[in-house]
């Protein structure tokens, strides 16, 4: 065990992070809505030293042949060099598509999206939804600052208009939302020495055994999880992480309303 | 909880039919065979062996390198070969549900090579394949802390359910696989996808857990049956 | 030249072969019909310790607009590591890409798929028969255990329905057979000192000149040949090797057919 | 001309509103985020630092490696993500646009990564990232023997009008973008997209030297903004 | 610097070249007519030991949306080892898409494609017109070589015929050219020690600081222009350059017109 | 048998007009252009040279790389850039078609490198390949057992006919490509679509043969033509 996983540790072991925070405590969450004009929708959000983009772009689509009056959710990552020494150029590896696939469940399983409400035409053409995540900045946890940008994003985006004629998007935004029921969060726990840390930095994710991520709606209810890394964890843990993730995806949902 | 008729005419906390057979493959180190109802897992393990190139070894410690492939003919609609970002991150929690069982500082620089193809596809096929590989790698005499068992559970109609097949993962509440090591009782692969109550989730994965106990006998069943064959050899 | 290869070389000239076999003997034939039950038709082949499965799966297509009222048919092949520690992950290579030509090749020339049958709107819509073959164990001589595995799959495939309002498939099995009209059967020599072998072991494709794999029908004629390997071969020897293909040819039409 | 209007109310000679940052990224060496109207690009530099693989090393000077790419997000219809013919293109013509600023003997076996991000796209993204890329390399304290400042400019009925925004690049016989160091008053890229005589050509791109000079007020400015800053910290 | 750079370099400040020629001289241009007959127009243009072979194929296709009445055009260019030993296989590099981005731009900016012509069905179904070059020898100037090509194979492109009930082209040539009114002409110039030479050896590209492409059409208009490499230059030089591209331009105009 | 009109008036036993030239290409070692009727193939070979990376190197022979391409404008619709299965088919069987008439063992580590480009696509276009690479080969300087020679033969409305054009090949019972070396009397491709008889394709072959030894003319007056300018130079 290094240094760094020992201090983290020991600190830990006094219920202290190495930044001051409560092992339950999350960064400084800051959320901007709509940087990004010509996006459908937007957000930048703040976690910490992490920063990310999440922007939201609609096309029209032949929908899936199973259910041809549905509207489809895309939710995508690149990990730029720019957000970290640590990324590289090339097509998305393990980790970025780890990540989409862990931000697209969370709102995909929530049904927060009405996806029939974006069909057009049944079994012909349906509304695709995007959601590219840039990140700007990694100091950690950028499953909860994603999650968190892509929502936010979404809960803002307006709805395009869509020429049957010339069959093309006018990329004209309307007064209509892109209908959204729900507000999926999800919370991050890093796992050390068989404890969890809500939000981990940088830091804390090296030296840490593995994370798990809740997702959880409004109502409180769990729509999606996913453990990684190469630890275990006790079912203790697991039931403690699901009690904490839904109070902190409570304080979170409530932040991303203020800032609409 | 009685009332509620599967599909399959399956008890709630019943698993699909299982078969598990170990030592499969003449060429790998180390195989399994695992098939879980109309499921079927084959894994393959190769090493520990030298690691190139070189830059990717561990100095302190072997990798575990995991590729999870479903075979074209594997389902309904034909799978396209080559990695998806599904298939992808497959490969990844698979990984990670393996990795807590194994003692890879025993072998630095080397690389563990495991291979699972889903041969045939209903419902369940990254625990059947998580399976599967926790067998092979058993096969292959590489040291493990315990077995890694794995299944998923769901809620269907208000009842839980164990080992959700294809047409019951279309009516379930959530689907929630899980990788446990039974005599450690720790878990190393949690996902959910779904909507429930904390409770229902709680719920969910103690028949989970339940199920990978199940899992457990027949795997160890699968290894002592090679083992006894070998004896006799 | 190695010792192995003088050894098999040695072996042969008194017309013998490392496993007891006789130069124009084919290892232990098995054949498993519809060991894959999601497929539209599948079998199991093993040569001896050389395994493989085929599976057939039906899309609907576009036809190409030089056979527009024609179906069409794809063979693909994976090399997969699990058949062997000399496969490697990745795209198709050229030894993969040459096996699935060799059985695609002797399967169309053969015409025993009749492709008109597979018309379901001339011009439009057709159905593809796309056949998979996934090598579990490689001791050897894989193109004719996939050839044989293919044109069993293909023997026992059923037709499933295509919902034509829907654009979509229904992958319901129904009782009618995908059109077949012929067997074709691939036949591989190995090429040593010289001399033929048919169905090479492992060891002795490590050891042999080349290969010369000769596909015939029912009717016994031939409907595709490839000579495969840095060899040269005398004319002779290609007769010799044309007579052999028949003949054997028709002793494994005979197992396939038993094996239904 | 002056009887022409602009869409957007400018002056013929007048560039869309400029914001400049540098240091805006904590990971990287040196960066800093240009908005020219609503095309906002953001540019991150490594280095110099060791490159590998070695067989790519120049023996007597750096390599200056550069990629553009467009966020997704940053136009109207989607952007595929991935390289594409025009974002090599543009990643070539902006290295070169810069090459002639910097030192690279001085610092031989290194490479300088440089990453431009277009997050929003509204004409000029090229030109946008140059001047964020230019920046970027003085932020990470690279030494330059001139800023390299970039903008387009073009003929629309008649009248040369700098910086095209994205309605007027419809409109416009030409589309002409430079990079030109000021104090050394020399071009470091010439493009040009149209159709237009030669005196045209040589007035479009004299207004776009122009152009360039307010560009590196804005830039001296930017720079200085960080460095006082870093004075008081 | 090393010798070679040197040599030209003072043979230059006496306005003389390696090769004898002149700065503003080009090699001898060879330009022959037609020899790929399965392409719908063709030339082989040598510039000095340059050479290159540009053919144009037709296809169908949906139009673009932004542009539903109007054809395609596509310039594509693969480096192959044939052309020079330091051309790699594989997918087009930045050289390559550079060159093949000047090509096309040279020609679609000067607008003598007359693309409404190359309508079917509006918003349906336009011709594409593909150029592709082939370089054989590269001994310098690629660009314009290829751009003279380009040009001329154009000019003696025949239309084939599109059977839209079976939505397919037939490929036989019409009596009906590609609609075409100008003849636009790539002009390259090598930067070296402050100096212009018009079309570079490819000795005299390793040596030279970089190179300015200008494109100038029948009227006298530039329709493009390119910098390439780590140069920079001054606005006299730009001037000068747009001067000779005029002049040259001319001249090389006429060759083509002679080959036809 | 002399009742069948070919299509472009030829006897059945007459190839499509021929002409072949080596040494075309001045950057390669070796270069022939071959042009069997409408089908034009042009062929460079580099080497023997250094192989890198050198893992692949062989340290007891020379390891020849071969590469077929068609050019996009070469067939009636176009050709897609980049390998295809096809392509990489013909690769490999044109390799093995060249490898028997090499003394690959006298230029360990080393690499030959050959590439073909088909210009002009009727037909043939893997023999007119096979033909121009061995003429590539000899101009090269590169030592062979025999050049190696190829043409197809087919059978037509019961007639054996030898180097099937674009149209022909439609109507063919069978399209059988060869290589040969004559003076050793070996193949060293046989290839064959179609659906005949045993005794049809021994009479197909041989047919193919004596159109190998035509080529075989054509090749051996290539080599006189360059050798004999030479001398005069």
């Amino acid at each position: 065990m290094n240094i760094q996983t020992s201090y983290i540790i020991s600190h830990l072991s006094k219920g202290m992070r190495l930044d001051g925070r409560k092992p339950d405590e999350h960064r400084k969450i800051e959320i901007e809505i709509g940087p990004i004009e010509q996006a459908e929708g937007s957000a930048r959000v703040k976690l910490g030293g992490t920063e990310v983009i999440a922007g939201v772009k609609l096309e029209v689509k032949e929908p899936f042949s199973d259910t041809p009056n549905e509207g489809v959710l895309m939710v995508n990552t690149e990990l730029s060099p720019v957000a970290s020494p640590e990324f590289e150029l090339g097509p998305p590896r393990e980790t970025a598509i780890e990540l989409a696939r862990i931000v697209d469940r969370g709102i995909r399983e929530s049904h927060c999206i009405n996806t029939e409400k974006l069909c057009i035409k049944v079994g012909e053409k349906v509304w695709m939804v995007m959601v590219d995540i840039q990140p700007l900045s990694h100091e950690g946890n950028l499953i909860d600052a994603s999650g968190i940008a892509a929502i936010a994003a979404l809960m803002t985006a307006k709805m395009v208009k869509y020429d049957e004629a010339g069959d093309k998007v006018i990329y004209e935004k309307t007064d209509e939302s892109v209908p959204l029921d729900d507000i999926p969060v999800p919370v991050t726990f890093g796992i050390i020495d068989g404890k969890l840390i809500v939000d981990p930095t940088l830091e804390e994710e090296e030296s840490m055994d593995g994370r798990l991520t809740i997702t959880t709606n409004e109502a409180g209810d769990v729509c999606a999880m996913q453990k990684g890394g190469a630890c275990s964890l006790t079912f203790e843990l697991i039931e403690q992480a699901a009690e904490m993730s839904i109070k902190k995806g409570k304080e979170i949902r409530e932040l991303i309303r203020q800032s609409l | 909880m009685t009332t509620y008729k599967r599909n399959d005419g399956r008890k709630l906390d019943e698993t699909r039919p299982i078969k598990m057979k170990v030592g499969v493959l003449k060429h790998a180190d180390g195989s399994a065979l695992v098939s879980i109802g109309k499921t079927v897992a084959l894994a393959a393990v190769y090493g520990p062996r030298e690691l190139n190139p070189r830059h990717m070894q561990e100095s302190d410690r072997a990798i575990l390198q995991c590729n999870y492939t479903m075979a074209p003919f594997s389902t309904k609609e034909r799978v396209r070969p080559g990695p998806s970002r599904r298939s992808t991150e497959i490969s990844k929690v698979t990984r990670e549900a393996l990795e807590p069982a194994l003692f890879l500082k025993d072998f630095p620089k080397t690389t563990i090579d495991l291979y699972i193809v889903i041969l045939q596809a209903n419902a369940g096929t990254r625990t059947a394949g998580i399976n599967a590989a926790s067998l092979a790698l058993a096969d292959a005499g590489i040291q493990m802390r315990d077995l890694v068992t794995s299944i998923a559970a769901g809620k269907i109609e208000g009842h839980y359910v164990i080992d959700l097949n294809g047409e019951e993962e279309e009516l379930t509440d959530c689907d929630l696989p899980i990788a446990y090591m039974p005599r450690e009782k720790k878990f190393t692969l949690i996902q959910m996808d779904g909507k429930i109550t904390k409770e229902d989730m709680k719920n969910v994965i103690k028949l989970a857990v339940k199920g990978c106990e199940t899992l457990y006998e027949h795997q160890r069943k699968a290894l002592l049956e090679k083992w006894s064959k070998e004896g006799f050899e």
